[in-house]
């Protein structure tokens, strides 16, 4: 009876735990259960490559990484990021070199989060973080600043409060950037060559994955660099 | 300039709409009537089915659409009925047109990926590639694609098409009634979107594939993760069949429904399933191959009928055998470059920056300018999961597409619903619509 | 591969492996029925290009290069192959429709009227298609005003 | 308790029974009418006619009005009649005469019997034997399958006529039909 | 004690059996006061239970696809129901300009009132044990656990589902526009066609019962086999199951509101508290419904008992396990209801017509006769078997002819079109 | 609080009865008429009944039940008719029905 074979499929759903949602409150924590609204609360762990809003990098030593070379806001594609430049102070560098990013802003309702600026960034100043759970109230809001945009003292993005932001999630926040960076070319597979972050240090580039192919024999160039990838 | 009053009166579209039967004349409701094949008046007064003699005040126009559950977007379709059937029916499209062909003029062949992958956007990945092979074309490094980068596109490709038809089978199945089915299929689409998303950062408007290759390697573990998801399918696909295949209801909502011959098929230019399920085996992945499928083995689904029925069984199975061909991929992927290493097109790796200052401004020139294409025109299609998707690019020698086409699978595809949907009823509609599987941001562009 | 095509104003032209076709407007119609007749039953695709800005365009010897080119992508279902046809139009200049050998072609032909103002003599149906019906103008080609929205930026007006 | 139920029931009917001839709209005249079959639905209870009651709801109410406003909806004959307007002269004036006429006839006819009438009676022997609490039903059933039963096979066959002739009465003629 | 057999009241004419036993007798202001009780606590009750309903329906239906459903409003979103209805009621009234006011205002209570009144002769408890037949005492009196028990209950009910109708019906044709209408045309056309079904299958049970009186078809199912599902033949009751869906318009039947093809069919233009309306009646009519399938064929507030073994309920008193009992068998077929919604795909209106009047129409007619030649073959002695033969014989020589029929008229169309 | 006699519920009647008659004489729209001889019919039936109890005789109420029938038979007839005439034109009243006349 093909009447009825459909009501096993449905029937049977009840149990399993292929759930397509998530127990999920927004953030919110019940003041008087608060372990058990933790717990209620699930998300689902986002990808290490995962585009979310952008941050502005700084180097280990504090300083910023941007240059204010405009290469991001020239090749995105929305036109969402306006970018100046002005000299350092010499005194007081903001950056290391001549110039920095002196404004530095980024429309979120415009931002598609192709991730080219990350890409294209040279000194990989701005990364991706993997947050995307944002909701504004208003448009001011949405555009973020260099102050909303740069990590903190900590080298960790700020958490601004219309964001749902967990513990964790500031991590891998250039994982993009570490993935495009071989650009294609196998003998740069693995290969760090960017400088360290605030509050992380040196990143592993990602793993090569010549070697994880285990069908196939990658060269001994791959198989010599690969490590373990970074979780810091 | 009109009149507010006028234009809130009716709405804007004008020519482009339906017209009452009193307004037009006997030719011209034959050949509406006779609507796709536009057959002469004639032959089309000889088709039984086209009905002319109904007095105006017993049939009754009525939007369905843009604003409607089932017409998948905002596709309007305007509908003569008699009582509920379906006298007439005009597709009226256009209200998700952002003008992309356009904004591809202003967009280098670097960020053009981005503009093209929100066409389809059920298929993104499709659309990337297409465009990215065209580029190649005319940039002329067409042959020197890595081999894994090819691979990899095809890997992409074959889980974006299951993806599609998964949602395909999600909302056919909404359209019909059938909830559960509609979280079923977006709950297995969801799988594979999470690989999409591992793979590039994105659920969709993926922007991976580029002109060259792909943006980044796939990640580690990508291989379990595939192999999770040819693990899962099946048993879920076998849910599929019990739940909507073996129900009667099910069938005879949709067999018999929205038919269409080979020879209005190809008249039509339909592609795809809907081609495909009048019996003609075309599959451009077989039958003008791209890619490496050559070197894979699967085959092409055809149905016998062309109703919405075979084209709901075509997709289903057509997962399976991309499920056949994603198997074969892992089998067969090679290790290697996933970007063509010519300087022109791609960036320079990060770690050259630092080295060496040509390096850098390279990189530059990519990222601000863009590569220079040479001058010419050219046409390229693939098969997307709606059918034939070619781009059309002509280059006038500089960075951005001095015009930039894309053929949309689903435009074309839309012009068969008028013919399909005659005669049936309001509830046949709904079928048809969701057997045509149209995607409006590709229809409207 | 059919031979070249036995009419006058048909100029045989391959682009980067691809098949073209140039065809005169007068021969148009016909050539596409010879096509037809020959296999090519499928109109895949029908789109124009405005060359008004790159009008220096290369064409091969014996063709007339014109503001508009209206290119038609035909596919031969038996013999698995493509041809493209370029025909030249002039601003203002009208071309035959394909309709009647093509009906995929309606659509295709609306678009191409809608997005570059090419009327098509014979199409049962010429209104715009994408565009409102009161839109001025016709947005693809090449001397149509883009607009812009300046992206709102709290420290300067971009 | 009784002339409370009457009165009331007596009121819906007749309210109904005036809306349907003062309503313009055919669908607001069938939703009087519905008003009309309750109250003499309530009038069949108070009178112990149970199963005529539930009938008169099931097969008026529920089948016969519907009827009528599937087809007011079928038409779309919905637009208000005008009722400003006489086809004929003094046809109003002459059918408020004739009506009052009737009326009075009727009043009269009542009237002669009223002596009777005005008298309680023992009502119906609701007490009939083995009936239970369905005294009123069985009764009715012995007597339409019983005394009546050929009035009610005719009946059925007047319906099956019915739908028949409804039938052929709404078909297409096909093409070549006269 | 008073008279159990309340139609042996003789006398003047009274609506009183029409309406409780406890009102039996001279007025006195205590079964008053229970009577109007029993209204109150069965219309709390009724809406209590379409605000479970609601949320329960959302509940399981999450589950079986794979979903958690409302989880926000109170415990297990409990209260989910409740802030729609408040959400609702603050909304805007719109009321559309080309709608026909009074009709379209009329309409939500024309669809919500009946909904609760068929909830009145639903037994909803008592002790149907040891041969009492259901009258419980409260307060010194005796009662029923149903707000009124009159004998034509069955009836009744199935009067009040015709009713149903013309909500659903104006709503649509008042609110002016195209889709409403097409959905009430539709809605007269289906649960006029269902509602013979379901009252042929309801002759079956009528048959076996022998009364039309909720309680007396109740008190006549005391064990297993004496539940009409099982004396009639599971036919009926699969038969009114269906045609309740249809007469419910819940899916695979729900073509009036049918959201994908008519956008909402009846209710299109309707918002707010009118809205809620349609909303809450539909969902109380599932619980009605629900109650009456119980009542009918399953034994309603008796407890599972099967050859002298009764399942009793540890530690419920007599008195209230009826309600446990039918509140259990209810939940049942609640899950039905929504198992269906989950599983099966909608029909098309020409195939919800040809089902109704060529499959369960035919059908339930047939098995009438075939339970009514085995009652005549046992009141007259005959062979019961062989009697049952000749009818199925018989039965089946009727379905041929019906069959043929349908082909000839298939055969014609074919040739000359469509003639409707 | 006095009892309603029968003599009221046939009073109650004739109203009825008449407001049918002059409904039927008045209204133009054959649906309306149509409506009108329902309440005629019920009028009937409601005398039917109240007679049938005052003289103790289940008869009355076989009539109505019977009147019922045919009533549904009338108008399923009467409404086909309707639908019949109204596919060939477009507004209806009473007086269209002349030309079936011929």
């Amino acid at each position: 009876m093909g009447y009825l074979g459909g009501f096993l499929v449905t029937m049977r759903q009840h149990g399993r735990k292929n759930r397509v949602t998530t127990q999920y409150s927004g953030g919110r924590l019940f003041k008087r259960k608060k372990r058990k609204a933790q717990t209620m609360d699930e998300k689902i762990d986002k990808p290490e490559r995962l585009h979310g809003r952008h941050v502005l990098n700084r180097y280990e030593d504090g300083m910023e990484k941007c240059i204010g070379c405009e290469l991001c806001a020239a090749v995105c594609p929305a036109k969402c990021i306006h970018v100046r430049g002005a000299d350092n102070d010499p005194d007081n560098p903001t950056s290391p070199g001549e110039r920095f990013g002196w404004i530095y802003e980024i429309n979120y309702l415009r931002c598609i989060h192709c991730d080219l600026c990350v890409e294209a960034c040279p000194t990989e100043a701005i990364t991706e973080t993997k947050l995307f759970e944002f909701s504004f109230t208003n448009r001011k809001d949405a555009i973020y600043t260099k102050n909303e945009l740069l990590v903190g003292d900590d080298g960790k993005p700020k958490h601004l409060p219309w964001e749902d932001w967990r513990p964790g999630e500031d991590q891998h926040t250039s994982a993009w950037m570490r993935a495009t960076a071989p650009a294609g070319d196998a003998n740069f597979v693995g290969v760090v060559s960017w400088a360290g972050e605030l509050g992380y240090g040196v990143r592993d580039a990602e793993a090569e994955q010549s070697t994880a192919d285990t069908q196939t024999t990658g060269d001994a160039r791959d198989a010599s660099v690969a490590a373990p990838r970074g979780h810091q | 300039m009109t009149t507010i009053v006028s234009a809130g009166a009716a709405t804007s579209e004008g020519g482009q709409e339906l017209r009452p039967r009193g307004e037009i004349s006997q030719k011209a409701l034959m050949r509406e009537a006779g609507a796709v094949l536009r057959l002469s008046e004639s032959a089309a007064a000889a088709l039984s089915d086209v009905v002319s003699d109904v007095d105006e005040d017993q049939s009754m126009i009525i939007n369905m659409g843009p604003q409607h559950p089932s017409t998948h977007g905002v596709l309007r379709l305007m509908l003569e009925l008699q009582g509920e059937t379906v006298l007439r029916c005009k597709p009226v499209i256009g209200y998700l047109h952002t003008g992309m062909e356009k904004t591809g003029e202003s967009l280098t062949y670097l960020q053009g990926g981005t503009n093209v992958t929100r066409m389809d956007y059920l298929s993104p990945l499709n659309n990337e590639l297409v465009f990215s092979m065209a580029t190649e074309k005319l940039l002329g490094i067409d042959g020197e694609i890595p081999e894994r980068a090819q691979w990899m596109r095809m890997l992409l490709s074959e889980l974006n098409r299951m993806s599609s038809h998964l949602l395909f089978l999600a909302t056919n199945g909404m359209d019909l009634g059938a909830v559960s089915m509609m979280l079923y299929g977006w709950r297995e689409r969801e799988e594979v979107l999470r690989f999409f998303q591992k793979v590039t950062g994105l659920r969709m408007n993926h922007n991976f594939i580029r002109p060259g290759g792909l943006a980044a390697d796939l990640p580690a573990g990508w291989r379990d993760d595939v192999l999770h998801l040819l693990e899962m399918l099946p048993d879920r696909l076998a849910e599929y069949e019990i739940l909507m295949t073996g129900q009667p209801i099910w069938r005879e909502r949709l067999q018999g429904v929205g038919v269409i011959t080979q020879s209005e098929a190809i008249a039509l230019a339909a592609t795809g399933p809907i081609l495909r399920s009048t019996g003609l085996a075309w599959d451009l992945r077989r039958d003008l191959p791209y890619l490496k499928y050559r070197e894979v083995e699967f085959d092409v689904v055809v149905g016998a009928h062309g109703d919405a029925y075979d084209r709901y069984a075509i997709r289903l199975q057509e997962i399976r055998e991309s499920m056949r061909i994603v198997r074969q991929i892992l089998d067969k992927m090679p290790s290697g470059d996933y970007r063509i290493q010519n300087k022109k097109v791609t960036p320079p790796p990060r770690g050259r920056i630092d080295e060496s200052m040509e390096a850098l401004i390279h990189h530059f020139k990519i990222f601000t300018e863009g590569f220079k294409v040479p001058e010419g025109e050219v046409y390229v299609a693939i098969e997307s999961p709606r059918g034939e998707i070619g781009c059309y690019i002509a280059s006038d020698g500089s960075s951005v597409p001095y015009r930039m086409h894309v053929r949309a699978p689903s435009f074309v595809n839309v012009q068969c619903l008028p013919h399909m949907m005659r005669g049936g009823l309001v509830a046949d509609a709904v079928a048809v619509i969701s057997s045509i599987d149209p995607v409006l941001g590709e229809v409207d562009r | 591969m059919a031979t070249t095509l036995d009419l006058p104003g048909v100029v045989a032209h391959e682009s980067h492996g691809q098949r073209v076709l140039f065809v005169e407007k007068t021969t148009y119609l016909a050539a596409v029925t010879a096509l037809y007749d020959a296999g090519f039953t499928m109109c895949v695709d029908l789109t124009a290009v405005d060359y008004l800005a790159h009008a220096s365009r290369v064409v091969p010897d014996g063709v007339v290069a014109q503001r508009f080119e209206v290119v038609v992508n035909l596919l031969s279902l038996a013999n698995r192959e493509r041809v493209r046809l370029r025909v030249q139009v002039g601003d203002g200049e009208s071309v035959a429709s394909l309709f009647d050998v093509h009906p995929s072609t309606e659509a295709m032909e609306r678009e191409v009227f809608d997005m570059f103002g090419v009327r098509f003599d014979g199409h049962p149906d010429l209104t715009r298609i994408l565009m409102p019906e009161d839109w001025d103008g016709h947005p693809l080609r090449k001397d149509y005003a883009q607009g812009r929205i300046p992206v709102q930026f709290k420290g300067a007006a971009s | 308790m009784q002339l409370v139920v009457f009165v009331l029931a007596s009121a819906m009917m007749l309210v109904g029974a005036v809306g349907v001839i003062t309503r313009r709209n055919p669908v607001h005249a069938a939703l009087s009418l519905v008003l009309t079959l309750f109250g003499v639905a309530v009038h069949f209870v108070a009178l112990e006619a149970y199963f005529l009651a539930a009938v008169q709801i099931i097969v008026y109410a529920g089948a016969i009005v519907v009827l009528f406003l599937f087809v007011i909806m079928l038409l779309g004959v919905d637009k208000a009649e005008d009722l400003k307007t006489e086809p004929l002269v003094a046809q109003r004036w002459l059918a408020g005469v004739a009506a009052l006429g009737l009326l009075g006839l009727l009043v009269v006819a009542v009237a002669r019997g009223a002596d009777i009438l005005t008298t309680r009676s023992e009502g119906l022997d609701t007490a009939a034997p083995n009936a239970g609490g369905d005294a009123n039903i069985q009764q009715l059933a012995r007597s339409v399958f019983g005394d009546y039963v050929v009035a009610f096979e005719l009946t059925s066959v007047l319906l099956v006529v019915a739908v028949v002739g409804t039938v052929m009465l709404t078909r297409k003629r096909a093409a070549g039909e006269a | 004690m008073l008279p159990r057999d309340l139609s042996s009241h003789v006398g003047a004419p009274s609506l009183r059996p029409m309406l409780d036993p406890a009102l039996e007798g001279d007025l006195l202001w205590a079964p008053l006061v229970i009577v109007i009780l029993k209204v109150l606590v069965v219309f709390v009750v009724g809406l209590v239970a379409t605000m479970l309903m609601v949320w329960f329906e959302r509940k399981v239906v999450a589950g079986m696809q794979n979903r958690i459903g409302p989880n926000k409003a109170g415990p297990y979103g409990l209260l989910q129901t409740l802030a729609d209805g408040i959400k609702l009621f603050f909304k805007e009234d719109l009321l559309p300009r080309r709608s026909d006011r009074f009709v379209f205002a009329l309409a939500p209570f024309l669809s919500f009132v009946p909904a609760f009144l068929s909830f009145a002769i639903i037994p909803l408890g008592g002790d149907y044990r040891d041969g009492n037949d259901g009258i419980v005492t409260w307060f010194g009196i005796e009662t029923r656990v149903q707000l009124a028990d009159p004998h034509v209950g069955v009836l009744f009910a199935l009067a009040i589902s015709s009713i149903a109708v013309y909500g659903i019906m104006l709503a649509g044709w008042s609110s002016g526009s195209k889709y409403p209408l097409l959905g009430s045309v539709r809605a007269s056309a289906q649960m006029v066609s269902y509602e013979a079904a379901l009252g042929l299958s309801l002759a079956s049970v009528l048959l076996i019962a022998g009364t039309m009186s909720t309680s007396g078809i109740v008190g006549a199912q005391a064990t297993l086999t004496d539940w009409n599902v099982v004396a009639t033949g599971v036919v009926p009751f699969i038969i009114f199951l269906i045609a309740a869906t249809a007469e419910l318009n819940r899916p695979p039947f729900d073509l009036v509101e049918a959201e994908q093809e008519l956008v909402g069919g009846f209710n299109t233009e309707y918002s707010s508290i009118r809205f809620a309306l349609f909303y809450l009646a539909e969902f109380m009519n599932t619980v009605t419904m629900s109650a009456l399938i119980v009542t009918l064929f399953f034994g309603g507030p008796q407890p599972i008992s099967f050859n002298g073994f009764t399942l009793d309920i540890p530690f419920v008193p007599n008195a209230l396990e009826g309600t446990v009992w039918l509140l259990l068998k209810v939940l049942v077929f609640l899950y039905t209801y929504v198992w269906f919604r989950a599983t099966l795909p909608r029909l098309r209106y020409d195939q919800l017509m040809n089902f109704g009047w060529k499959v369960l129409i035919p059908a339930s007619l047939a098995w009438f006769l075939l339970l009514a030649a085995q009652r005549l073959a046992r009141d007259e002695g005959w062979n019961v078997f062989v009697t049952t033969a000749i009818a199925v014989v018989v039965l089946a020589g009727c379905y041929m002819l019906m069959q043929a029929a349908f082909a000839v008229s298939n055969k014609t169309r074919e040739s000359q079109g469509a003639q409707f | 609080m006095p009892e309603p006699t029968t003599l009221s519920y046939l009073v109650v009647a004739a109203l009825l009865f008449v407001i049918g008659a002059f409904g039927v004489m008045v209204r133009r729209n054959p649906l309306v008429m149509f409506m009108c001889i329902e309440l005629m019919l019920n009028a009937v039936n409601l005398s039917f009944v109240a007679l049938a109890r005052e003289l103790t005789d289940i008869d009355g109420q076989s009539i109505v039940f019977f009147v019922l029938v045919v009533a549904a038979a009338e108008v399923v007839v009467g409404l086909g008719l309707i639908v019949g005439i109204m596919r060939n034109r477009s507004s209806l009243t009473a007086d269209d029905l002349a030309e079936l006349k011929g």
